[in-house]
């Protein structure tokens, strides 16, 4: 309980700066909280704004699941032999610091403009970091665990099983959270860019328009699921490092 | 009693007598002649005496995890042969135990379950299991923390719990790699009076690795003395203990005999180790 | 091989702006009264997009790549050697567009903007050609007007208001929901002369392959542009619908377009493409010579206006 | 060179080889990529050419002045939250959840506060990398060992000798590393921004060439950003892992 | 000798010889009262006798780094006093060095700029500077790696730059925390080693904190045992070394006596701290 007190009252200093802005740049279209608020639950009313939640829940979905699994099982490709990681470890990096929106194009040139495209691009978003954590949980892992399975006669699948996997755990776990993050990020983004649905889409759609209070909850309601998703994947983390 | 005769070197034991042994037992690491090319150990012959107390002191890096390796058979030896109970080792043999310089406790799990470990992958049934957990449990004084995370437990605890997860296999040979290596001196001589009592009750043969001289002298039978790196025993040594001993021993006049004499065995090799900083 | 994933939906089109701007509205007629299925067509939804490339991108990834884009961007693709063709007009007015200013600013003619920042949305783009058609056409010297790329219209409206520009481009519907907070400047329909803004366009092998379907799409658009013109109030309750536009404001953008018949019905004019040519010159998009032969294929319009030129 | 380092190179030369090929041979059409030969020659007419030097530098000037920005904001900001143990406990879980929340969709906000033009994009590039840094000095300062802390004491620094010559050294690892993250999120930031929302820069250029089929300069402007991000990263990561090599005790 | 000659108590030396001194010293942690309040250490009464090496022993958490950090004027006493030279403690006074348990040399400076830290601000000059650091860097056995950074050593070479460092200052008296608690037994002998050479040359006063009784016993005049927490001295014992010892005293017959006489002390005191995890 006293964990979510802190944050929710640094979020309420937050909507209350808000405000003050919003009084201090009067009539310049920076809509206020409440009228955000007010036009976030008239969005929640209409069916047109689930169809359009759906759409990007679907490919967010699908590119968390895709790239969960892709990055865990790379990262473990690529953490069982020393050599693999320490060649690939800076590509990757390199990677992650990318714009990666600079390749959207090529993407649209692949995946043509369906979902597939921003599956894939969710997926360049997301994978890469949990692939370095996991990747890097295989290779720091302390040597004498599989010294301990081995001597307890554990074979090669129990002790990957039963001991590397729990090892790794929350370091994949912290990849996981950046990677989701990541994901919806990619998501988004492809959507801003070149879609015809999503939450994405839709934003940038009210932008064109001028349609700040749209935007602005549209906005709101996103970070408010990632940060409540984000810390639900914080408290798994947190448990499991007893 | 005169140094001379605690410095006598042990023969070697009759064959019934013997529960594991080391031949010409050599381990080099990397390809030979190349650079990187470590002569880590050897040649070591060695004699565990069925149910002794075994204890091997030496330098920084002369090779006594590297022995470990190959009587646990973790690791195989360039030249020799290591053999257990008759047969020669050929992967980590069954009635060998085996505890960690390093914390091995595995923090995902609670101590019940981190003691219980090896005996659920063996298929132990379950009412067994609880039956060897709850006495090594109580056995290295655990019961209170029995539902605790190694993260809850300092360090001496831990290993303690490492220590309980290798007792339960009831192990015939128990292997020790500097298992208080972390803990503070005063300590350690506790523990060492806990590991004392282990290998009275379960009347395993143990082998110790330690860089404390007092732990060496106070807990064995015999203290093996290595040489710098390629470690090679350099003595021998019988303490002549009864097997009825504690810490308390300490102040017994031929634990400061043991102790001199081992520091003056290990003096000018520590000497070589430091000066390489 | 890398072959780009078509979209699963058979018969969907693409139209740039769709949503945005007035240049879909036959498209949403047509199909909500029917008359693509009329002409023998069956198209189930629209693909829409920001506009430029990208529709035109969309609509080589889709199974009937069949679209009204921007003229800019039919021409760019056919410059990089895609194999398009432009089969039919789509609109020929810039009635939608044009240059507003504060209310209380002193700019009252294109004139006044002399020494003056004007926000375009981005270079090269449609709302910097008009403003220097605009110009040309009443001598003001273009280069004494700095041109501030916004990034889009709001943006430029902000810097509006916020005085980093003297005047913004604007179009609709936006400049409908917004009209009483701006004074117009320039309405670029009433000031330059008809020309085309958007054509249909599409592959030359699907031309080849499905003449057909291409000449029903195109005649069911013709229908729903004839539609348009006959019930705009109508037309404008079916765009609201489409276009998630108040209706009162779907009215109004529907009615602007009327008197300068927005809308073509598909047929070519020379002398409108050529003018929509000049100011591509203007903002350096077309440099060379244009040789229409290569890109134009009036073969698939209705025969009904087929030899009206 | 490293033995990890060649292959690494290798590695890196047969994926560009394979793309090389598989393009020449049409495997991948030109519609969809170009080979990276014809990449790196796009990219040489770019430079020489001289037509996309304003876009670049303004993408470059954006980009070095939300990094610095992000990072003395950043450390400023992380010194002050370390110092109110209290408003540290409820901002932390706040920031571990940031990279969730789509700065992007602030940008109308951005327009109105900063107007159009750089200063918005660099504000998202700053709202973005500003966090790294912010962990980054919690971390450094949390972790400058108390025993530092001790001797400085014992040496009896004052206070300001002590931040510049205890403290700042010795979160200098830690520090460092939120610097490296800062460059690269502003980086993303603002070309990401000049991609989807802007009228200048590199992104922006990319986003036009896309827009008008030129294939040959938007992948000449994509190598040129992979090279630029490659070249700084390397660069910082070189530093980088100096300062670490301190830490490994 | 026997031990009962080994434990007398150390009468209270008169004023003249007295370095440092206690008195009646307690120290509180958090509020008294509340449940937070703990009452770490005392009441302490010790008197430093000019140039003398003293050794403190006490189990893990008994207060031996409070008491040295009211020494040091790093933290001030509860209640009771606490001098040095004569004047109350209040802050850290000159002429005092500390060397902690923990590596306090600072990984950005070399060597060499590390030993010179604390002169350079002092204001000493540049060749008063380069002829110290040479002295103490020389001393310490780090000549070969004076250009080299801490994390280039091993953990025994950065204690040593770290005591060259307290060295270079010519303190007159000299705190050590369990300086050698991180190394190994044999490593710690041989810096115990140097740790003699450097009272004798110096004629320093000595306060060293450890775990390990036989350090306590092979390198001090006088050593006091504390009792766990809240500790107290429960013994002061005088060794009875010649000033010029070292570490082969291990084997003399008083080793053992001294040794096995603070374990006696110690144990029940270390297994009050065991049981509590
Ligand atoms: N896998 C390996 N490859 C190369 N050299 C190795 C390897 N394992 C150990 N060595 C080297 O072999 C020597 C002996 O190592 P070992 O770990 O057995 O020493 P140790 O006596 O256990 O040292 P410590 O007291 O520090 O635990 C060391 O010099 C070490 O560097
Ligand atoms: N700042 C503090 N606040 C509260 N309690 C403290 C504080 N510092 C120390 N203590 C407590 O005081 C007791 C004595 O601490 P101290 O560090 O002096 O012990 P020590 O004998 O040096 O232990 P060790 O042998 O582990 O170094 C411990 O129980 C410790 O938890
Ligand atoms: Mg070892
Ligand atoms: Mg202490």
């Amino acid at each position: 309980m006293k964990n979510v007190l802190g944050p929710a009252a640094v979020l309420g200093v937050l909507l209350l700066a808000w405000e003050a802005l919003h009084l201090a740049v009067a009539n310049t279209g920076l809509p206020s909280p409440v009228t955000t608020l007010v036009r976030l639950v008239g969005l929640l009313g209409e069916a047109e704004f689930w169809d359009q939640a759906a759409e990007t829940a679907r490919a967010f979905a699908v590119a968390v699941v895709l790239s969960t699994i892709g990055g865990i099982a790379l990262g473990i490709l690529l953490g069982m032999n020393r050599t693999a990681g320490v060649v690939s470890e800076p590509i990757l990096v390199n990677l992650y610091s990318l714009p990666k929106v600079t390749l959207y194009p090529v993407v649209l040139l692949i995946f043509g403009l369906g979902i597939s495209a921003r599956i894939a691009f969710g997926i360049m978003h997301g994978m890469i970091p949990l692939t370095l954590f996991t990747m890097n949980a295989i290779l720091q892992m302390k040597p004498v665990y599989r010294r301990s399975a081995a001597v307890m006669g554990l074979t090669p699948w129990q002790t990957s099983l039963t001991v590397v996997l729990p090892a790794i755990l929350p370091e994949v776990i912290t990849g996981a959270r950046l990677g989701v993050s990541l994901c919806l990020l990619g998501v988004l983004i492809g959507e801003m860019f070149a879609s015809r649905n999503g939450l994405g889409y839709m934003v940038m759609h009210a932008m064109e328009r001028g349609d700040m209070p749209t935007v602005l909850a549209v906005a709101l309601l996103l970070a408010v699921v990632a940060l409540v998703v984000n810390a639900m994947l914080l408290m798994l983390d947190r448990a499991w490092r007893h | 009693m005169t140094l001379a005769a605690l410095a006598e070197i042990a023969p070697v034991s009759d064959a019934d007598d013997h529960h594991a042994r080391l031949t010409g037992v050599t381990r080099v690491f990397g390809k030979p002649g190349t650079a990187k090319c470590v002569h880590a150990l050897g040649p070591i012959d060695l004699d565990l005496r069925r149910g002794e107390f075994f204890s091997v002191v030496g330098p920084s890096g002369c090779g006594k995890s590297t022995l470990l390796d190959v009587l646990a058979g973790l690791s195989k030896p360039t030249e020799g042969t290591a053999e257990f109970e008759g047969r020669p080792i050929d992967g980590v043999p069954a009635g060998v135990g085996v505890v960690f310089q390093e914390d091995a406790s595995f923090p995902w799990l609670s101590v019940t379950d981190n003691v219980a470990f090896g005996l659920r992958r063996a298929g132990v049934d379950a009412a067994e299991i609880a039956r060897r957990v709850d006495y090594a449990v109580g056995f290295m004084g655990l019961k209170q923390f029995a539902g605790a995370y190694p993260a809850q437990l300092s360090g001496g605890m831990r290993q303690r719990v490492c220590i309980a997860r290798t007792l339960v296999m009831q192990p015939r040979l128990i292997l020790l790699d500097e298992p208080f290596g972390a803990l503070d001196q005063q300590t350690r001589l506790l523990m060492g009076d806990e590991l004392l009592r282990l290998w009275r009750e379960t009347s395993a043969t143990v082998l110790l690795i330690t860089h404390a001289l007092d732990e060496a002298a106070m807990l064995s039978d015999r203290v093996g003395v290595m040489s710098a790196r390629p470690g090679v025993f350099i003595d021998i040594l019988e303490t002549g203990w009864e097997v009825d001993r504690d810490s308390r021993i300490v102040s017994h006049p031929r634990f400061g005999d043991l102790t001199g004499h081992l520091w003056e065995k290990l003096r000018t090799e520590s000497l070589k180790h430091l000066r390489d900083g | 091989a890398v072959v780009p994933a078509a979209p699963a939906l058979a018969d969907e089109i693409s139209v740039t702006q769709w949503g945005t701007s007035m240049y879909g509205a036959p498209y949403a007629v047509a199909m909500s009264e029917g008359l693509f299925k009329k002409a023998g067509v069956d198209i189930t939804s629209i693909i829409g997009s920001g506009g430029g490339g990208t529709t035109v991108r969309n609509l080589l990834a889709s199974e009937t790549p069949y679209g009204d884009v921007a003229i800019a961007a039919a021409l760019a693709a056919q410059r990089q050697g895609l194999d398009v063709i432009i089969v039919n007009t789509g609109t020929r007015s810039t009635a939608e567009a044009s240059l507003v200013t504060m209310p209380d600013s002193p700019i009252k003619s294109l004139k006044d903007l002399e020494g003056k920042k004007v926000a375009i949305t981005s270079p090269k783009g449609v709302s910097e050609m008009l403003l220097l058609m605009a110009l040309k056409q009443e001598g003001v010297d273009a280069s004494k007007v700095e041109r501030v790329a916004s990034g889009g219209y709001v943006n430029g409206l902000t810097m509006l208001e916020q005085g980093a520009v003297a005047a913004a481009a604007l179009i609709e519907p936006l400049s409908i929901i917004r009209a009483a907070k701006y004074r117009t400047v320039v309405n670029y329909g009433k000031l330059l002369p008809p020309m085309t803004t958007s054509v249909g366009i599409t592959t030359r092998a699907f031309a080849k392959k499905n003449p057909e379907k291409l000449k029903a799409i195109i005649a069911g658009r013709a229908a729903g542009v004839e539609a348009l013109y006959a019930d705009p109030a109508k037309a404008a309750e079916i765009v609201g619908k489409a276009f998630k536009l108040e209706p009162a404001i779907a009215k109004v953008a529907v009615d602007n377009m009327l008197g300068p018949r927005m809308w073509s019905v598909g047929e070519f004019n020379q002398a409108e493409l050529d003018r929509t040519i000049d100011g591509l010159r203007l903002i350096g998009e077309v440099t060379g010579p244009v040789d229409w032969s290569k890109l134009l294929d009036p073969a698939f319009l209705p025969a009904s206006i087929q030899g009206k030129k | 060179m490293t033995r990890e380092g060649r292959i690494r190179l290798l590695v890196v030369a047969a994926a560009v080889g394979a793309l090389e090929l598989a393009c020449r041979i049409d495997w991948i059409p030109a519609s969809v990529m170009i080979p990276p030969s014809a990449m790196a020659t796009s990219l040489w007419d770019i430079l020489v050419s001289g037509t996309h030097w304003k876009d670049i530098l303004v993408s470059l000037r954006s980009v070095a002045t939300a990094a610095v920005l992000a990072v003395v904001l950043g450390f400023l900001v992380g010194a002050v939250i370390h110092a109110l143990p209290l408003v540290r406990s409820a901002v932390e879980p706040l920031l571990a959840s940031y990279y969730a929340v789509p700065t992007f969709m602030f940008y109308p906000v951005f327009i109105i506060l900063f107007g159009v033009g750089p200063s918005a994009i660099i504000a998202i590039a700053v709202l973005l990398a500003v966090v790294a840094m912010i962990s980054a000095t919690l971390t450094g300062l949390d972790r400058i060992p108390r025993v530092l802390g001790k001797t400085a004491l014992i040496m009896r620094l004052g206070p300001i000798e002590r931040a510049f010559k205890i403290s700042l050294p010795a979160a200098m690892p830690y520090l460092f590393t939120g610097v490296k993250l800062a460059v690269a999120y502003a980086f993303i930031g603002v070309i990401a921004s000049e991609f989807i929302l802007s009228g200048a820069g590199m992104g922006y250029a990319i986003a036009y060439a896309y827009n008008n089929f030129n294939n040959r300069e938007m992948y000449g402007l994509m190598l040129l950003i992979v090279l630029l991000v490659t070249v700084v990263n390397t660069a910082l990561d070189a530093v980088d892992r100096r300062l670490q090599a301190r830490l490994r005790r």
